[in-house]
Order: structure tokens, then C-alpha cells, then sequence
């Protein structure tokens, strides 16, 4: 069922917001940390509610007719998401409770295959969730862990990449767009150098999944994560997508119901893809949600979207761009990044400035976003993040730039 | 349901040229086929052990009545029309499977196709074809 | 606010299943696969909603409004979990995507510290996922599994007991209730074994959670395993319980964000319990779901659900008892079993006994149900299972107790 | 505000009896306190270095200004009274702590508590009371 699409020019923000519940509830909130989480639209929420009230059921191996609707909404979810990526086999689809889990899944998994002196590639760009999961399996294993450093304006420099993927590079793990700096990831020869050396690549796309389907194959990675909380679907959910060929090599890390074929009290035959890596019941309602965000999204012009974001973002780097103090954090071009900006006011910390907005309904974020060796590479304690999604409006950019003016008043 | 109850060609072979045992991770049921054939492709002996339920031991049977004799090329065009019918709901076309036909209650029932299907997958896989 | 409670007379599953959003679906369902996942009643689903359209923000970092009631909503759902499972102290909770997920935290958490030749002992009863995990910890660690053996009517046997309980035993594995047999486990001289050697003592209470609060404390143990959707809450959640002093010992086995005091790019600083054992975004609006459920549980007048379910267990067992070929597994003595009853029909494979159920709207499960050992144990390949819950009624027993006169005449 | 832009007691003791570095995980706000005390259980002298936000430099500056001189067994109830103030809205009511009035907006902000607190937190650890 396709909706006609609006052109870009008749993209209304404000169609858009009225799809979203909490902005009836709080009709003056101006939510600007979309990069945190996003707001819930109305057809995800009814979406899960349906399922709860219609096909509520455990999945796989009941055979009366609620149960073969659960597994088959089950089913379908997992083939939303991989239309959403994609992905040719939808079995390359592994519900998680989140890029967190999906991270922590591939970490535990590789930790059986690797060893001492093996190598895997960070950056200093990137979240807790992509560096904690590899300092614990670096602890386990005895794996290094190199970091890939960053550019002035916070983009993964690649000059060093030759150097930094060695022989030994198993794995290059990295953000597929910052959550603080917003820069996107230059994939082409960090994909190149990984492969060269047989290592595989493993994308965060934690921050890229709300900006619309991709492509995954095009993209050329191995492996993906991401989050539905931070795509307009619920929280509780999220995925990892690998080549099935990887995928099936991974012994699966974690065990429980749904996952064998046979079962001994001394050991166990796995299930194929993707059950072998979906150990105990899965968050079924969350999938149903994730796909009905993920089909929400499919729907949308995001052409129109994007050029929207465009327009907003270039609105906020302008009016940042005039007041005296203000750093931003980030590449200064347009098109490099996401629509998320963040500052550093000169002698003003991110929290004072942070509450100052909140007193005026304008949710952003201050801190260092779980990003502490990021915030170290900056020299800074935190920053203030304005990160945007397609409900935000040039009114919600203006209120910001007021507040701004008057926290240096007020501040400093 | 007779299909079930009389089971056809259960037993063993003595000299099988192939064998395979296949579980439904499912529901734990398996399957052990044991089969022969001869240098023109054709089946010539079959023989199943079945623990499953009757919708998989009535295929089982229906496999040890109605493949030996039968090419090789044929048998893996009856899995096919098998899968047809179970999820088209579309009647098997090739004369020699119409046979198949006693699963079309089946049709629907997703959560049944793999009882129906896992003898004939054994079968297959045994044949490698 | 406390509703008045009916007298256990007054009890009346009538009422209650009109709390079920389900059962107006679908009018004719006879819903007895409750051991696989229980309904949800509306109450918890709107709960969900509410949190969804009202308060939805990431929690614990943001400081305008929303984000301090969705941080105030998850660290109130985790007191109201603290209180059903009767734990003086809320930050002894760890959220988690389910049991399978709690168990598989806890082997992780314990592989750290187990050495070769360290034993685990479980019992032959046990769900995949309180075995699994534990496999592929002996398989990592070289930890030695033992198996406590089961009683002809498959209670754990408890004479082996202080044979199998060793010196070199740490951890004591068990479910409080079997998904199978029904069988309730005895307790007290399993903790006093386990704690006479120093080992602690987890259980599974996937099957029991559904039957109210707890008094975890009187119970003695030191680790408690929950799933949401098995207590009338939501998929995607569940929970540890673990006493304080024991999760203090643990190394985080996974990383993420908001679990820190500090990181660099070479290690990290664990934060305090719970954070530290919950990396990443939670599931949020599934913890205020669960809060819901349990919060709903406990209005409840559970004496008089128990007898009802004790009622309409006997009814269940005595009925069985009437059929020829027919046998019964678990405990024979009603006070000794949850209110769920497998059973093995001469001739009959479970899945086309099910099946006859179905097509007569009776949802029940056939197969090994996740505990492979144990059907080996009892020498079947797997058994039908009637599992009941409060909304169940007599004419659902019956119901049943007909199908299963026609299955004799169609299937034997 | 005023407390905050002109901190009181910023800086380092030559010879502290006590030092105590204390992180908010939540922002990454740090505090350090030292601080020595005589043996009569008073408070002699003290000295912090905050990186944090207005209200954590307030409160260190409230402690700059306000502590030295005290009894341990003062400073111990001045936590209680904050923490109260903080979390019920209560004024404070020992006749030293009249000035942590001025946190009485801060009630009600559960985000911002420990930003408050997080230098408290640092002395008492110090003085161990
Ligand atoms: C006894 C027992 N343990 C563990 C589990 C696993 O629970 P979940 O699948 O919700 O993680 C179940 C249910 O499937 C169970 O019945
Ligand atoms: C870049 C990036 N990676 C990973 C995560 C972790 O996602 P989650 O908390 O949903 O697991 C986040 C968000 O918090 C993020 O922004």
C-alpha cells in the first residue's frame, strides 16, 4: 500500500508532528535531542498495541492459529528490516535488544574465534557501545585494539588507514555518522583497506538508521547495527545485519530456547540463521514496532525530508555562526554531516546552558554523549548537542538561538 | 490419515547407497531415509524410519509407495510441487505426483509445512538432487 | 491505591478476562499455552502507550522535563519490581531482555571468574536457557557442568545432593518451577548445600513469576532469572535479581553507554549497580510495562486465584485420569505443581494432538518444550502441555477433556 | 549565580589532612576537595577544585565560604539538610545552614540533585563522618 507521495516542496513539518502522540501531550515542547531518541509516531505505537491485543502469542513452535500469526508477524518484521537495509536474505537480520546488544552479540562471538596479537580498528569518534564490547573482548582474548585518529573537525582521518590496517586487522568497527560531531563516515577506502587484509567491517549505524532505508549491499560493509528507539520505533529493539556467510560462521556466543537443533546435557547442535543467534523469546512487539517505524519511514518523500534537515541544519549552523564564544564541534560543511550540531560556549558549562533551554521547553542534550575519548581529542569536559529530525521546524531553530542569547546574558 | 497409520517402506536397507537422518528443530521429530538407485537414475529401493507426527509419517509412506521406479529428475520435481501446494494451495501438475494432492488441507497451516516436508527434504538431500 | 479486593469466592474469571484485550479478538479462544507466554491485560498495554505518547525520552543523561519523567519512570519501575520480588534494595534489579538474557548475564558476569575444574550444578529439568549458557561457559572455561538426577514423577532428586554438591562447586542452577513437569522445587536443603560450600544459588523463575509476589529474601537464594511476557507484561523484557554484595563482584560482562564513571580509550571505570550491569539504552517503556503487570499482580486477591487454579488443575488432572493411555508427567500431588499439566497420549504424536486442539480453538503446545534432557530423561519426544492461567475457566477444561475423547477416535 | 561566577575557597591546601577527587558519571562533573581539620573535630581549612556546572561550583563556593570553622558533626547534618531541601522542598532548619536556601529552585529537577550534592558528597567522604 503506497501512500502518493507529497512533492518535496509540499513537505509540512507540521503534517508530520501531528502524527506524533507527545506533542499533543506537550503541545509547547521543542525536542531537539532526536539523536538520544526519537519521538514514537502514532502508527508504530498502535502497531505494537494491535499486536499485543491481536496475535500475542510465543513464536515458532505453536501450531494453533494465534501462534502462526506471532511467528508470521515475526516473520514479516524480520523482512521489513531487511527491505528496510536491503538485505537480500532476510535470515541475515538478527533482532537484538539494541545497537548496544547487536554490538556486544558480534564482540562475544568473534572473542572465540580471535587471538593474542589479532587486531581490531576503532576511532576515537566513537560511542561507549562500539569501544567497551572490544576493551572487555580485548581483555578476554588478548586482541589489540588501534584507534583510527580524527581530523581537526572530528572526521575519521583516514591518512593513517594504511598503517592502521595491518595483517593482523581482524575487524574494523566504526560509526556510520557521529552522535556528536554528526560527520558521516567516509566508507570507500576504509572498506577497501579492511578487505585487502580480509578483515571484516562492522558499521554503528545507531545514528544513520532514522535518516531512511539503505543500501546495504552498495555500502559494502559485513556487519551493522542499529537501534529502533532512534528510528521512530520502540525501545527494547534493535538489529544486527551481517553477510550470511560471516554470520554462519560465528559460533553462537549466547544460548538458550529456539536456538538448537539438539540439545545433550554436555552440549548443543545450533538452529540455522537467524534463530542460532536469537537465543530465548525475542522482543516479538518490539519487532512488529521496529517494522511498522521501518514501513513508516519507506513511506515518507525523504528526499523532501532530507532537504528539509538541510534547511534546518543550515539555519542553526548560520545562526550559531553569530554569536562571539561559540565553538562547533564537527566538519563545517553541510553535507557532511547529519542534523546534529554541537557547541561548546566559551565559560559556559553544557549543563547550565542544557537547563537554561529546558526552562524554556527546548529539549538538547549536554555532556560528553558517551563519547569520553572523543571529548578528550576536543580538550572538552562536554558539549551542548541540538540534534534534529523531520517534526522540528524553523521555529524550533529560532526559539534555540534566542535561548542562546539570552544564556549569555544570563550565563557569563 | 491411512497413510499414516500403515506406513509404507518403513524399515532399513542393507546396502543403502545413500542415507540421511534429518530433524525438525522445531518439534524434535526425524527422519532416517535409506535409499539406492541405479546407474540410469532411477530409485530402485527406499526405506524410512519415521518418529514424527502423522502428517510426516504420512509423507514417509506416500515417498516409500510412489518413488521407486522413479527418476531421480522426477522426485525432485515432486518437492517442488509439494511446496506449491502447501504454501499456493496449488494442485501438483506433473502426473506422477498427483498423489500429493492428500495434503492440500495442509495448505495454511504454516506451522505444518516442515512435518509434511522434512521425509521428501531427507529424500532429496539423500539423492542430492 | 489500593482496589477493594473480592473475597475468593467472589473470584470470577469472567471478569478478569474481560481485562484481556485478546479475548475480545478472538471470543472463542481457549487459551492454555500459558507456560509459553501469558496474556497481557490492558491495563499494562496502556501503560506502555501512555509512557510512549506522554513521557518518551532516553533516560538518565537529559535534564529538561521529559527526560527526567522517563528517567523517573524507569527508576519507578524498577522499585515497583524490587517490591514484587520483595528486595529491600531497587538497585539489586537489573533489567534485562528476559530470562534467557538474565541467564546469559550472569555466565557471562561468572566466566570471568570461574576457573578449570570449578563446578556449576544444575538439574536434568532444566529449559535450555538455564543450560545452554551454561555449556558454552564450560566450554570457555573448562567449568565442569553436573546434573542433579530427577524423581520417577520428575521433581529434582535432592538424595544426590550432598554427593554432587562439592567443594569446588560455585554456582547452584536451578528452575523454581518446571515448564514441564510443573513440579515446584524444594528449596531448602538445596540452598543450605549450596551455601554450606560457599556456592550461590541461581533460579530459573521464568514459570513461577506469573504467580505473584515474592519474598525473595525468605527464599534464601542469591540470584532470581524473570521474562516480562511470562507475568502479563511485555515482550522484550525481563529481569536479574542478584543479591548485592554477589553483583558488586561482577566484572560488567558486556559494555555500552551510561555504564561508566570514566573511559579512556584503553579501559573503563564500571558506574555503580544497576548501571553498570545495564549497557546501552534500556527497554525503557517495557520496564514500565512490567511495572505495570506486576503492580497489576498485586492488586490481585491471590489466594483466590490460587484456588481457583488449584480448582481447576484437579479438574484437569482428575478428568485426564480418566482416559486410557494416557500418562500423566509430574508430581501426582496437586500442591506440589504449578497449574500446568503435560501429558503423553499413547499413539499419539503431541503435534497432531495439538492440532486436533486447535482446529477446536484450544491453544496448547506440543513438542520437547526447549528441555531436550528432560524428555530423554522420560524417554518421550515430547509431551502436550496444558498450561493455565488465571482467565482460564472450567469450560476450557472441558473443553479440552472433549477434544481429547475425539482425538482418540480420529488419531488411534 | 553570584556563587557560582566567584568561587570561594577555589584552590589547593599546601598540607591537606584529607584529599577527595569525586566524578558525577552522569555529566563527567569532577570535583576535588581538600581540606584539614584539628583535633577537635573543626574544620580548619579547605580548598576545591570543580569542573562542573553553575550548581556544582555554587555549592563548592557555599563550602568554601561557609564550612571552615565548623564541627565535622555540623557538617554531616548540612548533607541531610541539602539532601532534604533537594528532594522534599524543606528549608533547612539548623541555624548554620540557613544559606543552602538558596538551592530551594533546584527542587524538583531530579537531573540536577547530584550536581548539587556531588561536592558535599566530596567533603564528607574527606572527613569520612
Ligand atoms: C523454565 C523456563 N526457563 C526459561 C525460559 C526462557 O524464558 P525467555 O524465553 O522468556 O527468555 C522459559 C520459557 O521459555 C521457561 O519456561
Ligand atoms: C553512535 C551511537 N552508537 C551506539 C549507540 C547506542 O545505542 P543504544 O543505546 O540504543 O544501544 C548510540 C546511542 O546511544 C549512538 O549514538
Amino acid at each position: 500500500m503506497q501512500m502518493t507521495k507529497p512533492d518535496a516542496m509540499a513537505f509540512d513539518p507540521a503534517e508530520i508532528k501531528k502524527l506524533f502522540p507527545i506533542f499533543s501531550s506537550h503541545p509547547q515542547l521543542r525536542y531537539l535531542d532526536n539523536a538520544a531518541t526519537t519521538q514514537c509516531p502514532a502508527a508504530v505505537i498502535q502497531a505494537v498495541d494491535l499486536h499485543e491485543c491481536q496475535s500475542r502469542a510465543n513464536i515458532s513452535r505453536g501450531i494453533y492459529p494465534l501462534a502462526e500469526e506471532a511467528t508470521e508477524a515475526y516473520h514479516q518484521a524480520r523482512n521489513m528490516l531487511a527491505q528496510y537495509l536491503g538485505a537480500q536474505d532476510a535470515s541475515e537480520i538478527i533482532f537484538t535488544s539494541g545497537t548496544t546488544g547487536a554490538i556486544n552479540l558480534l564482540a562475544n562471538a568473534y572473542a572465540v574465534d580471535l587471538k593474542e596479537g589479532d587486531e581490531i580498528l576503532l576511532s576515537l569518534v566513537e560511542h561507549h557501545s562500539n569501544l567497551l564490547p572490544w576493551q572487555i573482548l580485548s581483555r578476554r582474548t588478548g586482541v589489540k585494539l588501534r584507534f583510527l585518529p580524527l581530523t581537526a573537525d572530528g572526521r575519521i582521518d583516514m591518512r593513517s588507514l594504511h598503517r592502521l590496517v595491518t595483517e593482523r586487522c581482524r575487524l574494523v568497527a566504526v560509526t556510520h555518522a557521529s552522535n556528536v560531531t554528526g560527520a558521516v563516515t567516509e566508507l570507500g577506502p576504509l572498506i577497501d583497506a579492511a578487505h585487502s587484509v580480509d578483515a571484516a567491517v562492522l558499521l554503528d549505524g545507531a545514528q544513520m538508521a532514522q535518516h531512511g532505508p539503505l543500501d546495504i549491499n552498495a555500502l559494502g560493509v559485513d556487519f551493522y547495527a542499529l537501534s529502533g528507539h532512534k528510528m521512530f520505533g520502540p525501545t527494547g529493539i534493535g538489529l544486527l545485519w551481517g553477510r550470511r556467510d560471516l554470520l554462519e560462521k560465528l559460533a553462537p556466543p549466547f544460548g538458550g530456547g529456539g536456538m538448537v537443533h539438539r540439545v545433550t546435557i554436555d552440549s548443543f547442535e545450533p538452529a540455522e540463521l537467524p534463530a542460532r543467534l536469537e537465543p530465548g523469546t525475542p522482543p516479538i512487539a518490539q519487532a512488529v514496532g521496529l517494522a511498522a517505524a521501518a514501513a513508516w519511514l519507506m513511506e515518507l518523500d525523504l528526499k523532501a525530508v532530507e532537504s528539509h534537515l538541510y534547511h534546518l541544519t543550515g539555519r542553526l549552523l548560520d545562526g550559531l555562526n553569530n554569536f562571539p564564544g561559540i565553538k562547533l564541534i564537527g566538519p563545517s560543511d553541510l553535507y557532511q554531516r547529519l542534523s546534529l550540531v554541537s557547541l561548546d560556549l566559551a565559560k559556559v558549562h553544557p549543563h547550565d546552558l542544557s537547563q537554561i533551554f529546558a526552562d524554556r521547553g527546548i529539549a538538547v542534550r549536554g555532556g560528553h554523549h558517551c563519547a569520553e575519548p572523543l571529548m578528550r581529542f576536543f580538550g572538552l569536559m562536554g558539549t551542548t548537542r541540538v540534534s534534529l529530525a523531520l517534526y522540528n521546524d524553523e521555529t524550533d531553530i529560532d526559539a534555540l538561538l534566542l535561548a542562546i542569547e539570552e544564556a549569555q546574558r544570563i550565563l557569563i | 490419515m491411512a497413510l499414516a497409520r500403515d506406513p509404507i517402506g518403513n524399515g532399513q536397507l542393507e546396502h543403502p547407497r545413500a542415507r540421511v537422518q534429518l530433524d525438525n528443530p522445531l518439534c524434535g521429530d526425524r527422519v532416517i531415509i535409506e535409499v539406492t538407485w541405479d546407474d540410469n537414475g532411477m530409485l530402485t529401493e527406499l526405506a524410512h524410519e519415521v518418529q514424527g507426527c502423522a502428517l510426516c509419517r504420512a509423507t514417509a509412506s506416500l515417498i516409500g509407495r510412489d518413488t521407486p521406479g522413479k527418476q531421480l529428475t522426477e522426485i525432485a520435481i515432486a518437492q517442488t510441487e509439494l511446496e506449491r501446494l502447501l504454501k499456493e494451495g496449488e494442485e501438483p501438475t506433473h502426473h506422477h505426483w498427483q498423489g500429493l494432492s492428500v495434503f492440500k488441507p495442509v495448505h495454511g497451516h504454516k506451522s505444518r509445512y516442515e512435518c509434511v516436508l522434512l521425509p521428501f527434504k531427507a529424500l532429496t538431500q539423500a539423492l542430492e538432487v
